[in-house]
């Protein structure tokens, strides 16, 4: 029996998480003191915003180190700070875009956003987690919190279903993952990412059938969160059916902390049997970007498109975990953060667009917007434009990069079909604009009521889009920095 | 928006793209005609992560297509005055189109290359999708999507250069005269030929690629007609000079045959299938067809007057075709009808348009004298140098080029007028006059003086031959043992890298 | 003598039915509780390797899981009976209106 | 006065950019003498130029005027350079005299047109061209006159446009004079490509210092697709369907095409490149057969026809087939006379018989003319005098630069090629007397309301009629066999092959055989010929006046295949045009385009579409079937990571 040693840990390593539990508490404490009379709730947003601007702020400060607490089960490097600014990005956006929506929706409890903030935690724990065990754990806490986000809207019976849905299949694909680590540690004795590379290491990079069926099912487990086909289902069904704000959420967020997990464990723990796991990724990197681009082109639900939109992107970037070089990752990265923008601005117009009872939703609803509604038209297309790739948006400078890491690493075959997709994309992503510009409106838009806290979020979305289309190369430096601490 | 704010934005636009017309003007006269070498560069790291420069620098080749940019984008926001709707987002969209031609032209660093070769897709797809045409729509996808298949495989091509580079000189960078250095391998030749040659292709069009410029053409408004016919298209023939030919010159000989036996088809097909046309834009569109064949079998004969006369033939192309769909534009907003069967007689309502029209369509017939010969002969006499077959097929293309615009012209100018509505035509007016006089005397300037254009090509044009000449005799050998079977490339060990 | 073995495949089967259970059957909690039986059949996949291994992690694990396996029970609980309050049924078949 | 060489070109240019920029807003008469004082002064520079050629040494009469670099490419050049030798200074006579003499009779003959300003406009830049054509001193440059003289044609055939028939004719004459020009583009080419050069000079130089041997294939090649060139601008088979068309423009421009411009091009470029020709057998017999047959096969079709100006048109395309014929049996002079003889009679011709349909006020079918010598007598006497011109008569012109071909055919030739050109001077006696006696001698035909209009040309169209027919008596002068001054200035420019060098040196080969007897035997023969065909029209058309029309019955097959000019349009349409525009709709355009290039293209998308429809039909919305999807996933994958080696 290894006997289990005191833990030692360091204060700042988890600083933003104990300050995204605090504002998390708070916001539940204001919310029982708080009368919705008074409009007392709509302070939650900012007390939320607060919480995540201060983790933000106080995560950044151990940058270029790299600490290890709870006894190697949690680390703060390069790598996970650069994540978490992705999370309480997306964290920060949604909440602004959610300020206006839940109102409007009248879902507007305080356990909304808090429970947004538990599952940053999850995220972050993800994200820094050195072991199996912190990594599920931050698994559950974050999907949990999704489970009941998703079924926020407790009177319609499309959220509870989607809730539903996430939530069995979810549970369903945890218990695969959990299957395979167990069946990982079984095999190596250890949960530990490292000590499990070690001990590959030890046995001279050739690992044991149970080993290679834990890595199958824990590529399960994580594919599920990443929406990798075939365990993309329930994403189209659970985006359509959770609050649109909620549906952003998860669009960024979870994908990302599940790339976080997914690099981290099979850069770290199997990076030295790449070749056992690359064919597998290789098939479904192919599958998961065509059925999604595929599909996307019959859907005329723009949530369910984003839906299937969100699938074809998890595959571009399981490119880059084929490849698995360093370009691969900071592409990775990069391209998680430009997604971020991308997609929570064009849901942010999504939610503009909608009002209470008549959500807007089907493509057509957009006819006309272009010269009704300018500005947000052209933010649409911006990021549309993005997301299909063209230059000079974030979307382009993301695909090249990951196109890029795998011809570096000789998967041209795979390049081809990426942008190969990446056409067909076009085709649903111009749809959007030809819908906007070209055709004449067939409703009326009634009159907008927009509240600031979005408009920040899609001045911000535009901003970073282009950003990161025009300017890439500081945030690329600092994502190559980042993926050093996997190899 | 009233009708005074309409108007400001429309000058302040013209005046914006004369002022670039005439700072692009020092390009020409500062330009030293003696020097192979890229002139008045300018490089500025963008993403050094990566290597990437906004690196951009002009040569003989490069320098009139530029100018033929500036000069007629005045003349296409000039074309379109009569835009009433949405004039503000159409005048940004022609601006920034400029834009990304220029920058096309321009950029020495493929990446800086291929961001200004997308986009400028975008004002584009939204020149002919809002401003355009009945089935505007499918013409707008289809251009788009059809130009981006084919330059995504470029953009992997470009990714491979930059790994092959590294791996040879250790350096990351996309600067493309670094690239023109690289001694790669036949078979590393042939498939990155193939992906750039293709997205070229697609561009320029070469036929089979050809079937988005018919619908893009049609339904694009005037000016988008005009843009994309003068300065687009010369994109993919500007592709292939720059970057096929010095880049993978054993691979450009052994497609001599395959290029060229499509420049010939282009041309007599393109010829056929104008000749019956029915609707203008699309008899327009189909010649360019034709005409751009003849680009590309100059360019392809691998000789100086090839070359120089595909690039002149470009600029030849850009002016007359532009001023074809002038031509058609002015009909069409007399008369909101393109098809030939509703005009006829109009020389005797419109004789000043009709002098004009004629000089025109005489230029694209490519009669010696007007600018089009120029560089027709110099194709053919290139080609005909190389290879006397390919020559020989392809002159008939000025046959048939003389049997489709001819005819076009007479069904539209001549004869009595037999629709009522023609009988009110006005003759063109004084803006119209402004719009087609430049451009006509470009024309006569290119056909009887063509020799100051040609001389500040020369350079370029003689280092480009070497280019290509020296690198592919290094492996000429490999030529004769790859012809008969595609290559098999062991892709992975060509390009794989260390982590 | 039961060996390591034994227990592995004796959770092996526990998982196979648990997963079974969820791809055949209806009700809802019932899908759910063959979900629970997958966790737990993870557990003693745990247990019996951590004490194979003389390994104190597989036993913690366990812990984590039955307390992660509790939340989601509270959750995944409630989310059945906001259901049920809509539409009057668990019986999953019934559960779609979002499809293609 | 050499230096003078440019202002040829100037003086027509500048009157087509005057009338043609300004011409709208002058008065007429201003547009008249604007247009005929650029060809006259055209004209007057000319005579100072040949003036200036005289004054050298006839070895050296060879003068390059460089003007600048045209185009320029690697190795290729091509200068804007003229030249001044014999040769283009008789061609820039001929063309600036007899089109100045056309120029002053259009002013009365359009005066009442409403194109007034276009038609001088284009007049003057039709001059330029041709004068173009002749001074250029290389090929290229001589191309560009070459396609300019066809759109001039295009533009002055189409000068109605309203008709139909005209803008028709106008792009026929452009289109088939591309043909011919596609094969002239490829013989400058295929000389750049032998000679490396496109200069005149330069290329006979090189060609005749014995670099190539008789009968080199790349020589042969050249020549035969310049000549391919030839056949197109000189209407001559099979190329020739044009020219009768080309009747749709105003008449002055028909003795523009057919006498001092265009059609003699062909001619002139043979004679030009008579070095490269001379290294060509095959080619000169094809030459010279295409010749022979075309001037036969005109002069049959113009036995038949009842339009003045369509037997006009046949008996030109039959004439120049004779100068080719001369050509093609190397009697290069003997073609460039006739060509400056066929010039003043056939200009003579045209306006003549512009004179007569002016005074019928448009009335072209000689059926309905007849008896008009009273009425209009200037006309008929000078029309009579180019007649008996060009039935080949002595002493007129056309007796002796015809009797030459004929003499020079039978000596290079053979009989067959005599007899040929004999058979078709037959015919053009005939045909041309049939047309005078019909036109003005027996009943008249005319009816009574254009015969109340009948009136003489005012003195701008007769004047010109008068110098020509003057012309058309006398020139013949400057070629009399024995002391011939158009041999002897040419020869320069024909170098060993002059007419003089064979009269002493082959012909007295020949002689052994014939005798120096034959060359006053042929003149007799040919004018016995000549008088027979005048003497059967008489008998048809004076004399018997039934005859005609009983012969049309006997022969009815011949009548009509003669009539309808040997279907050869029709069989054109039905070989080349109509198959290529019906390929062209189906195959091309409405097939391969539309339906298959097209079609995989938009089909590549709707399969994309069709599969989206399919495949979104797995996401069923039911758990369990998602839930089964993990399963299988699951599968896969283990079995992929355990087994996948």
């Amino acid at each position: 029996m290894t006997p289990v040693s005191i833990m030692t840990f360091n204060i700042l390593s988890i600083l933003p998480i104990l300050i995204l539990s605090g504002f998390g508490m708070i916001v539940l404490f204001v919310d029982i003191f708080s009368s919705r009379r008074w409009g007392e709730k709509n302070l939650l947003a900012y007390v939320s915003l607060l919480g995540v601007v201060l983790a933000a702020i106080f995560g950044r400060s151990p940058t270029g180190t790299t600490l290890f607490s709870f006894n190697e089960t949690f680390t703060i490097d390069n790598y996970s700070l650069f994540f978490n600014f992705i999370f309480l990005l997306s964290t920060g956006l949604t909440i602004l875009i959610s300020h206006s929506y839940i109102r409007r929706e009248e879902i507007n409890h305080g356990e909304y956003y808090a429970l947004i903030l538990f599952s940053t935690i999850g995220m972050m724990l993800m994200a820094s987690g050195a072991d199996l065990l912190s990594i599920y754990i931050g698994l559950e806490v974050m999907s949990v919190s999704i489970y009941i986000l998703t079924g926020f809207k407790r009177s319609k019976l499309i959220s509870n279903e989607a809730s539903l849905k996430y939530f069995l299949l979810g549970a369903f694909a945890t218990g695969f993952l959990l299957y395979g680590i167990s069946l990982i540690y079984g095999s190596t004795g250890a949960i530990n990412l490292k000590q499990i590379a070690s001990f590959i290491a030890g046995r001279g990079g050739i690992p044991d059938p149970v080993l290679l069926m834990g890595m199958g099912l824990i590529i399960i487990g994580l594919g599920f969160k990443v929406a990798s086909v075939p365990f993309h289902t329930w994403v189209p069904d659970v985006y359509e059916g959770a609050p649109t704000a909620i549906t952003a959420f998860m669009s960024v967020g979870p994908k990302a902390a599940g790339f976080a997990a997914f690099l981290r464990i099979f850069m770290t723990a199997f990076g030295s049997t790449h070749g056992e796991w690359q064919k597998i990724i290789y098939v479904l990197a192919i599958l998961t970007m065509t059925i999604g681009n595929v599909i996307a082109i019959a859907q005329t639900n723009i949530k369910r498109m984003l839906a299937y939109s969100s699938i074809a992107h998890a595959g571009y970037l399981l490119i880059a975990l084929v490849a698995a070089n360093n370009m691969g990752i900071s592409g990775t990265l990069f391209y998680l953060l430009a997604y971020t923008f991308m997609n929570i601005g064009a849901f942010a117009i999504v939610i503009v667009l909608s009002r209470k009872g008549d959500e807007c939703l089907q493509i057509n609803d957009y006819a006309g917007l272009g010269f009704k509604h300018p500005f947000l038209a052209i933010a649409m297309t911006l990021f549309m434009f993005s997301m299909a790739g063209v230059p000079p948006m974030a979307g382009f400078v993301g695909k090249f990069y990951i196109f890029s890491a795998a011809i570096k690493s000789g998967y041209i075959g795979l390049a081809v079909i990426g942008v190969i997709n990446s056409v067909i994309s076009v085709y649903y992503y111009l749809r959007i604009t030809v819908i906007m510009y070209m055709k004449e409106p067939t409703r009326d838009f009634h009159p907008l009521t927009i509240s600031p806290l979005i408009v920040v979020a899609i001045i911000i979305s535009m901003i970073g889009t282009l950003h990161l289309g025009i300017f890439p190369s500081k945030v690329m430096e600092i994502a190559q920095q980042a993926t050093l601490i996997l190899k | 928006m009233d009708s005074r704010k309409g108007e400001l934005i429309r000058i302040t636009t013209l005046l914006v793209s004369i002022v670039v017309f005439v700072l692009s003007l020092p390009l020409y006269f500062n330009f030293n005609a003696h020097a192979y070498e890229m002139q008045f560069v300018e490089k500025l790291p963008w993403i050094p992560s990566f290597g990437i420069h906004y690196h951009v620098g002009i040569d003989g080749i490069s320098l009139f297509l530029i100018l033929l940019t500036t000069f007629l984008m005045p003349v296409s926001i000039l074309a379109s005055w009569h835009i009433t709707k949405h004039i503000k987002e159409y005048m940004i969209a022609m601006l920034v189109l400029e834009t990304g031609m220029v920058g096309v032209f321009a950029s020495l660093d493929l990446f800086l290359f291929y961001v200004y070769w997308e986009l400028m897709l975008i004002p584009m797809y939204l020149l002919i999708g809002i401003w355009g045409g009945p089935r505007r729509i499918y013409a707008a996808v289809k251009f788009f999507i059809y130009t981006m298949t084919g330059s995504v495989f470029m953009l992997l091509a470009i990714i491979a250069l930059y790994f092959l580079n590294h791996r040879a000189t250790g350096e990351y960078t996309f600067n493309l005269l670094e690239f023109y250095r690289l001694e790669l391998s036949f078979a590393v030749q042939f498939w990155l030929f193939l992906a750039f040659a293709f997205a070229f292709a697609i561009k320029v069009p070469m036929f089979p690629f050809h079937t988005w410029l018919p619908d893009a053409h049609v339904e694009a408004p005037t000016a988008g007609s005009v843009i994309l016919a003068g300065v687009l298209l010369k994109m993919g023939t500007y592709g292939f000079v720059r970057f096929c030919l010095p880049l993978f010159p054993e691979a450009s000989h052994v497609f001599i045959p395959v290029i060229s036996w499509m420049a010939i088809v282009g041309i007599i097909y393109g010829a056929l299938v104008s000749m019956v046309q029915d609707d203008l834009k699309k008899l327009v569109a189909y010649s360019s067809v034709s005409h751009l064949g003849f680009v590309m079998l100059g360019i392809f004969a691998f000789n100086i007057q090839g070359i120089e006369g595909g690039i002149t033939q470009m600029i030849n192309h850009g002016l007359s075709t532009g001023a074809l769909f002038l031509v058609v534009g002015m009909l069409y907003e007399r008369r909101h009808t393109r098809m030939i069967a509703d005009f006829g007689g109009l020389t005797k309502r419109m004789p000043v348009f009709a002098t004009l029209f004629l000089i025109i369509t005489l230029s694209s017939i490519g009669l010696p004298g007007l600018n089009g010969f120029v560089g027709e002969f110099l194709i053919l006499l290139g080609a005909f140098r190389s290879r006397i077959l390919y020559a020989s097929i392809a002159t008939s293309g000025i046959i048939l080029a003389a049997v489709y615009m001819l005819w076009m012209f007479q069904r539209v100018m001549f004869h009595e007028i037999i629709h009522e509505e023609n009988k009110t035509l006005k003759d063109v007016s004084k803006r119209e006059f402004a719009i087609l006089i430049p451009l006509i005397m470009i024309i006569f300037w290119i056909g009887i003086y063509p020799n100051p254009f040609l001389r500040k090509m020369d350079a370029s044009v003689n280092h480009l031959l070497k280019q290509t000449g020296e690198k592919a005799q290094t492996v000429s050998n490999l030529q004769t043992q790859n012809t008969a079977v595609i290559p098999k490339i062991d892709i992975v060990s060509e390009t794989k890298a260390e982590w | 003598m039961i060996t390591i073995t034994h227990y592995l495949v004796l959770s092996a089967i526990l998982f196979t039915v648990g997963v079974i259970g969820v791809l055949i059957r209806r009700n809802a909690i019932i899908i759910f509780m063959c979900i629970e039986l997958m966790l737990n059949a993870v557990n003693l996949s745990f247990v019996a390797c951590a004490h194979y291994l003389n390994s104190m992690q597989g036993q913690l694990f366990v812990f984590f899981t039955m307390t992660v396996a509790a939340a989601e029970a509270a959750v995944g609980l409630a989310i059945i009976v906001a259901v049920f309050r809509n539409k009057e049924t668990v019986n999953i078949d019934d559960i779609n209106i979002m499809k293609w | 006065m050499l230096d003078l060489v440019a202002l040829i070109l100037l003086f027509p240019l500048i009157g087509t950019a005057v009338n043609g920029l300004a011409g709208k807003r002058m008065r007429k008469e201003t547009v008249g003498y604007i247009a005929c004082g650029a060809i006259g002064l055209s004209f007057l520079v000319s005579i100072l130029v040949f003036c200036g050629l005289l004054l050298l040494p006839p070895e050296g009469r060879l003068f390059e005027k460089h003007l600048f670099v045209w185009i320029e490419s690697g190795s290729f050049r091509s200068l804007a350079a003229l030249q001044v030798d014999p040769l283009s200074t008789v061609m820039i006579l001929t063309v600036s005299g007899v089109g100045f003499l056309i120029h002053v009779y259009s002013i009365g003959y359009m005066h009442h047109d409403k194109g007034y300003h276009r038609y001088f406009c284009y007049l003057n830049l039709f001059t330029f061209s041709m004068l173009l054509l002749v001074l250029s001193n290389n090929f290229l440059l001589m191309f560009i006159g070459w396609e300019a003289v066809g759109l001039c044609s295009y533009l002055l055939i189409g000068f109605w446009f309203e008709k139909k028939s005209a803008s028709n004719a106008a792009k026929k004459a452009f289109v088939v004079n591309r043909v011919g020009d596609f094969g002239f583009a490829l013989g400058v080419m295929l000389i750049f490509l032998i000679f490396h050069s496109i200069d005149f000079t330069e290329v006979f130089s090189a060609a005749s210092h014995g670099n190539f041997e008789t009968g080199n294939f790349a020589i042969t090649m050249i020549t035969l697709l310049l000549f391919m060139g030839a056949t197109g601008k000189s209407a001559q088979i099979p190329l020739y369907t044009w020219l009768p068309d080309a009747m749709e423009g105003p008449t002055p421009v028909s003795a523009l095409i057919h006498a001092a411009t265009m059609v003699t091009a062909g001619v002139y470029m043979i004679a030009r490149c008579n070095v490269l020709y001379m290294l060509s057998p095959f080619t000169m017999t094809v030459v010279a057969s295409i010749g022979a047959a075309t001037a036969l096969f005109a002069a049959s079709i113009g036995l038949v026809q009842n339009d003045i100006k369509r037997v006009l048109a046949y008996s030109t395309i039959s004439q120049l087939g004779y100068m080719f014929l001369a050509c093609g049996v190397g009697a290069f002079t003997a073609g460039v006379f006739h060509l400056m003889t066929h010039a003043f009679f056939k200009a003579l011709l045209f306006l003549g018989a512009g004179s007569v349909i002016h005074a019928l006020s448009g009335e072209q079918d000689i059926r309905k003319m007849g008896a008009l010598k009273s009425h209009i007598p200037t006309t008929y006497k000078t029309f009579l005098v180019g007649t008996i011109a060009i039935a080949g008569i002595p002493p007129f012109a056309g007796f002796f630069s015809k009797d030459e071909i004929l003499l020079e055919a039978f000596v290079r030739g053979n009989f067959i090629y005599w007899s040929i050109g004999a058979i078709a001077a037959l015919f053009t006696a005939f045909y041309m007397f049939r047309l005078l006696f019909m036109t003005f001698y027996g009943e008249s035909r005319v009816d009574h309301h254009t015969m109340e209009h009948l009136h003489e040309s005012p003195g701008n169209m007769t004047l010109p009629l008068i110098a020509l027919a003057g012309l058309s008596f006398v020139g013949g002068f400057l070629g009399i066999p024995g002391a011939s001054a158009i041999n002897h200035f040419l020869s320069p420019v024909f170098g060993g092959h002059t007419h003089a060098e064979i009269a002493g040196t082959e012909l007295a080969g020949h002689s052994g055989h014939h005798g120096a007897w034959l060359p006053y035997l042929m003149m007799v023969v040919s004018t016995a010929i000549a008088i027979a065909g005048i003497f059967l029209a008489y008998q048809m058309y004076i004399k018997k006046p039934d005859l005609p029309k009983k012969l049309t019955d006997r022969f009815r097959f011949i009548h009509k295949l003669l009539l309808n000019k040997y279907y050869v349009d029709e069989i054109y349409d039905a070989l080349f045009v109509n198959p290529t525009k019906k390929i062209s709709v189906k195959i091309l355009w409405k097939g391969v385009d539309v339906r298959i290039i097209d079609g995989s293209v938009n089909g590549i998308a709707r399969l994309v579409g069709g599969l989206s429809n399919v495949l979104r039909l797995l996401q069923t919305g039911y758990i369990r079937n998602y839930a089964f999807y993990i399963v299988v996933g699951c599968i896969f994958i283990v079995v992929l990571a355990v087994f996948g080696k």
